[in-house]
């Protein structure tokens, strides 16, 4: 692609997802309790950041929720995603313990990596969550592995790997595909667009006009989604899981979305439009989205909603301050986990 | 006891291994080979160098699978294997073709214990080193200096058939990602190896030769090497203490320095390039730890810091030889 | 693809190739004689190798040399080719040496790269031949830098680069493939589908159905040619060119092809069907076409054809003369050209 | 003279080499940075340290060249660039990341001259290095012991900002691969620094500090501790050559080897991991060409052999500290 893309489009075969209907009011309840958390969560974590409480690189989720969540609403522990450096959202889409996590950005002893990992590293292999990934593209060759393990038991577990734009054009990340393909993998490639690779954006590193015919092209069949919208990112998902879990190989989702904050805590922006997030905000944010579609089809109530809200709030409330006050490593625990002896 | 060469003796411990384990796969570019050719012969290669043969027929396509040639892929799938609680060994043909797939040894495999608050990833990666047969600079390098310098991984480099045995059999129940490098020049090499179930544990060097005046430390194909310099020295009265580590990473220093300490002379001989090689690390724990007992500048025999030739003249002239290895030792001794 | 693919079909857009009557006699002998030298070259190393005259891995070209030569004819020294480790045909189109390269093989002290190389990194960069390679899939990358200085220049000059049917699955060619036309570098992408990657049949590699769908959805026009015709493949080249010489970006052209002796020299070829070469020999030696080719419409006459022959036998037979008789490296020669200083 | 920081210095330089030769181009992801964003505009980041800031505008797309994240493709034209007679200077974020494009390195652009007869790729590569950051296991690395391991590659890790405009200036005009290492903990860092060009040659270590007692080696942002240390205790009397390499290959032997013979003592601190490292390959130095004048077991303060941990109290532990610098000082002195 050659001309700047137009920032707010309908994706090109957006499932106008009135299919949500489907799910019960606890899955319901459980989508919306998920993107709140990711929201909450990464909004305090920004503040945080801001403040100086949390060491090293912050790659913050917001705006995204409804990819990592309309993805792994349909998971369990049983099934493996691996993420990226923006990792945040799809750990707690997957069930990763959000104090822990939140204990682990601070650099805490009792974080979900013993604060050895950091914001670019929470990983819980017991939820099948194989970490976020500081190095764009290795975690999915990495599903791919992950993959071959499911198949191999044959319990129709599968893996997925979180892609960015950016991290499309990764070498790797090729390499996954095919390789998935050669093997009738069950595994799903969650592409997610989000605009941009950094500082420059999605149509310039991608070389071809779609990138979808792209996925394609390697033999993958691909769902479109909204990714402003849980219940289209959902919908595409089955149906991939659907191919993927009964034998029929590996199989993608391509969503477009936006992340609300800079690439990278600090980041200046100076590549984006002075309105586009505030557009972003005000006309697709999942959040807002969803309760919408609730008032519509009466799903749930703004009572119910309001109350998770609040519970999500005293959440992470609550794992912030446990952050604060919760230990630092000791200078022994630099010498443990290395090996199996030390 | 059976005789048995190095290849034999790897072919079988993956044999015995995936047999006593279900949780053991294999994988890698034909590592059984022949799918989708037009003989309709599978196992038709069983590993280019013939080290995975049979397996394929014995334990089927899902767990002896054959590759694309996309080493990232093989070397993340081990790893997204090895996570997911199988236990996997990959085989990469060359270890200069660790290039290809570097990240997923360097940030992944090496990190994922440390980072992920004890994750286990029990994955070998099995390749080729080493330099002889004119293979020139991209097919002929030896990694283990510089895969030993990634702290989160085991590297371990057999010198004989009975010990490729027992290390592999060890490095596939180990809990960490092990480099296995087997080198082409040993392939051929036979020695007794018993039929049963053996392993070697990882750290522990093994005494050769013992000697009094010298120590020499050396690896892979060297082993062989110094082991006729040292017999030789020795029928003229110069006795050394010969040293194979096995595993460059974790090395045991304990096995070097009480016998530097004993000796007062090191020679260390090794294929690495020499800057920041292997050799240089065992020079340096002697001028660290043993600087008291020194008794003559510790020597070392490595290739020159250049990249492999083709021509066979000069991939010799590269080589340490026997000539250069007595002189090594003579010199020491002569201080 | 799953299925093994039937090895004698016409490739599926192969242009019947009448179109050669446009080149000149002077150019249908030089294609001629490229390929006859490649043939006789190719032919002779196997005999000398098996002679154990040549040091090393040896990988032969034969039976796919109207590939290298249909596109090299279309290059003069200005432009790039990189190679493969089967690179010797590659290298002979390209122009290099050929008494040089007998010698390199050979492992003499003046052989093309002094006797450090060998077989699987012949080079001449005043040829525009940055080198066979003995990494699957390194070129790719390199000929993209070679590109970015041609347009540059921006004298019209091209790089290309071949990928066998294995190397098509590697990282570094996909990438390459992006950034090329993120770029959009003079560049042509030479796939060459010999059936094979070492012991495993293309069709296992490559998952999906149709590669040249795959390479398509990178953005790059692909022209299909047969393999074993001069003709088509230098039709197909020469419509790449035209794109890819005027700015119009990087283009590909897909060939069928076979290779006539094992993987590398030694490989006991279990994977092939017995009669499979000789088949291919017998129906589609692109040597044999070439000659019926010219019976039919008269383009050159069986003595010049057969003089062609006399002339390559010769100077292929003097390169093993020399090459036998040329100075082995001496052991200084092993510290010279790994620096500036040494 | 004006006082720049490491990153001005470096910007500069690439902005006068630019001018000087059109045959430099500039490549790697967001060098300019805004394409495609929508803003419209570009020269957007600099690069994400900004170290190549303002040059798109003033050279052009054809010679800033924004990528995608493809690193492989990007070292590789960068090598293919460098063959057909450019001068590339490639930027790979953080040096971490040549696990992803390691082959274009170690068996591409170290190799092709010696493969090749001769031939000429005169690429740099720069990228960051080092801990400090709390960027954690993949974004901390110190790659200058494993890159120089390398036979054929030139590592430049520079100190200070005057060092390092002289040294890239001489890495882009030197005709051989250049891997050119910025520590990340240096950019701010100022000092006095010309305006006009000059180069600082490859293998000319610069003797930081003069004295008898022993000498210290210390690379990257440890030259700077090393100094404070060095100087604390020469106010007590005791005094040390310091020594800074610049270049970690091509070594400057001969400046070390001398000091250590005048002082008999050896203290080297560096960043990389200790197994096969740069301290080893110091010690190693010494322990085979300066062992007669050697009056002390050789030191080495280093990190431990672990990944770079993420939270800074540990990995403040894991990089090496004036404390420890100080003691290995007074141990080497105490013998
Ligand atoms: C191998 C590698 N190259 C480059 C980087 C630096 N980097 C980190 S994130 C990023 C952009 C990723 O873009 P995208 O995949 O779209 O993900 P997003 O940041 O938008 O979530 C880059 C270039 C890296 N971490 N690893
Ligand atoms: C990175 C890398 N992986 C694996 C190999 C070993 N290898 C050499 S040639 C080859 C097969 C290549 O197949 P293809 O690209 O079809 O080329 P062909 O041999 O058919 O000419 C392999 C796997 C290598 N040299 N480099
Ligand atoms: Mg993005
Ligand atoms: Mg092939």
């Amino acid at each position: 692609m050659t001309a700047e893309q137009d920032v707010i489009t309908a994706p090109k075969a957006a499932s106008a997802a009135r299919h949500g209907d489907g799910l019960t009011r606890e899955q319901l309840l459980s989508a919306y309790r998920q993107m709140k958390t990711i929201r909450e969560f990464e909004e305090r974590v920004h503040v945080e950041n801001a403040a100086g409480a949390i060491p090293g690189f912050t790659h913050l989720y917001c705006g995204q929720e409804a990819v990592a969540v309309g993805a792994c609403e349909h998971l369990s522990d049983a099934d493996y995603i691996i993420s990226t450096h923006r990792g945040h959202g799809h750990c707690i889409a997957k069930g990763c313990d959000v104090v822990g996590m939140m204990k682990e950005i601070h650099g805490r002893r009792d974080g979900l990596n013993g604060g050895k990992g950091g914001s670019m590293h929470i990983a819980d292999i017991g939820k099948g969550m194989l970490g976020a990934n500081g190095i764009v593209g290795a975690g999915q060759p990495i599903a791919v592995g992950a993959a071959i393990a499911c198949k191999l038991r044959g319990e129709g577990r599968i893996a997925a790997s979180f892609t960015g734009d950016g991290a499309s054009n990764q070498g790797t990340v090729f390499e996954a595909m095919n390789m998935a393909v050669v093997l009738q993998l069950p595994k799903v490639f969650v592409f997610e667009n989000n605009g941009y690779s950094e500082h420059t954006g999605a149509s310039y590193g991608i070389g071809c006009e779609d990138i979808v015919k792209r996925i394609e092209g390697f033999g993958i069949p691909v769902w479109q989604a909204d990714g402003f919208d849980f219940f289209s990112v959902y919908e595409a998902m089955g149906k991939a899981l659907e191919v993927s879990r009964n034998g029929g190989g590996p199989t993608a989702i391509y969503c477009e979305t936006i992340r609300y904050f800079g690439h990278f805590e600090g980041d200046p922006q100076n590549y984006r439009a002075k309105d586009e997030v505030q557009r972003y905000r005000a006309e697709k944010d999942c959040l807002v989205n969803f309760r919408a579609r609730m008032e519509a089809d009466g799903g749930l109530t703004a009572a119910e909603l309001d109350a998770v809200d609040r519970e999500v709030g005293a959440l992470i409330e609550r794992a912030v301050q446990e952050a604060r006050n919760a230990p630092r490593p000791r200078a022994e625990d630099l010498l443990t986990n290395v090996y199996d002896n030390y | 006891m059976p005789k048995k060469s190095m290849r034999e003796a790897i072919n079988e411990a993956l044999h015995l291994e995936m047999a006593r384990d279900p949780s053991v796969i294999v994988l890698g570019e034909d590592v059984s080979g022949g799918a989708g050719g037009t003989s309709g012969q599978r196992d038709a290669a069983g590993g280019v160098f013939g080290l995975t043969k049979g397996l394929l027929p014995k334990f089927g396509e899902h767990r002896v699978i054959d590759t694309p040639i996309s080493e990232s892929a093989i070397i993340g799938a081990a790893n997204g294997a090895a996570l997911a609680g199988l236990r996997p060994v990959a085989e990469i043909m060359f270890s200069d073709f660790i290039g290809v797939c570097f990240d997923q040894i360097l940030n992944q495999a090496a990190k994922f214990r440390y980072m992920f608050n004890g994750a286990k990833a029990p994955l070998v990666v099995r390749m080729t080193v080493g330099a002889g047969r004119s293979a020139a600079a991209q097919h002929s390098q030896s990694m283990h200096a510089l895969l030993s310098a990634i702290p989160g991984i085991k590297v371990v480099m057999p010198s004989n058939a009975y010990d490729a045995k027992g290390l592999l059999l060890q490095a596939i129940r180990d809990d960490d990602p092990v480099i296995f490098l087997e080198h082409k020049m040993l392939y051929n090499d036979t020695c007794e190896v018993p039929d049963g179930d053996y392993t070697i544990p990882f750290g522990e060097g093994v005494l050769v030769r013992e000697g009094e005046h010298a120590t020499v430390v050396a690896t892979g194909q060297l082993v062989k090497l110094a082991t006729g310099v040292v017999d030789r020295l020795a029928a003229e009265g110069v006795r050394c203490d010969l040293i194979d580590p096995r595993t460059t990473s974790p090395l045991d220093e304990e096995l070097i320095l009480e016998s530097v300490r004993e000796t007062g002379r090191l020679v260390v001989v090794d294929e690495a390039p020499p800057r920041c090689g292997f050799a240089a690390d065992v020079a340096a724990l002697a001028a660290r730890e043993a600087f008291a007992s020194l008794r003559a500048p510790v020597a070392t025999v490595t290739p020159p810091h250049t990249p492999v030739p083709f021509a066979p003249e000069l991939e010799r002239e590269y080589l340490p030889d026997a000539a250069r290895v007595e002189r090594a030792i003579r010199s020491v001794i002569a201080h």
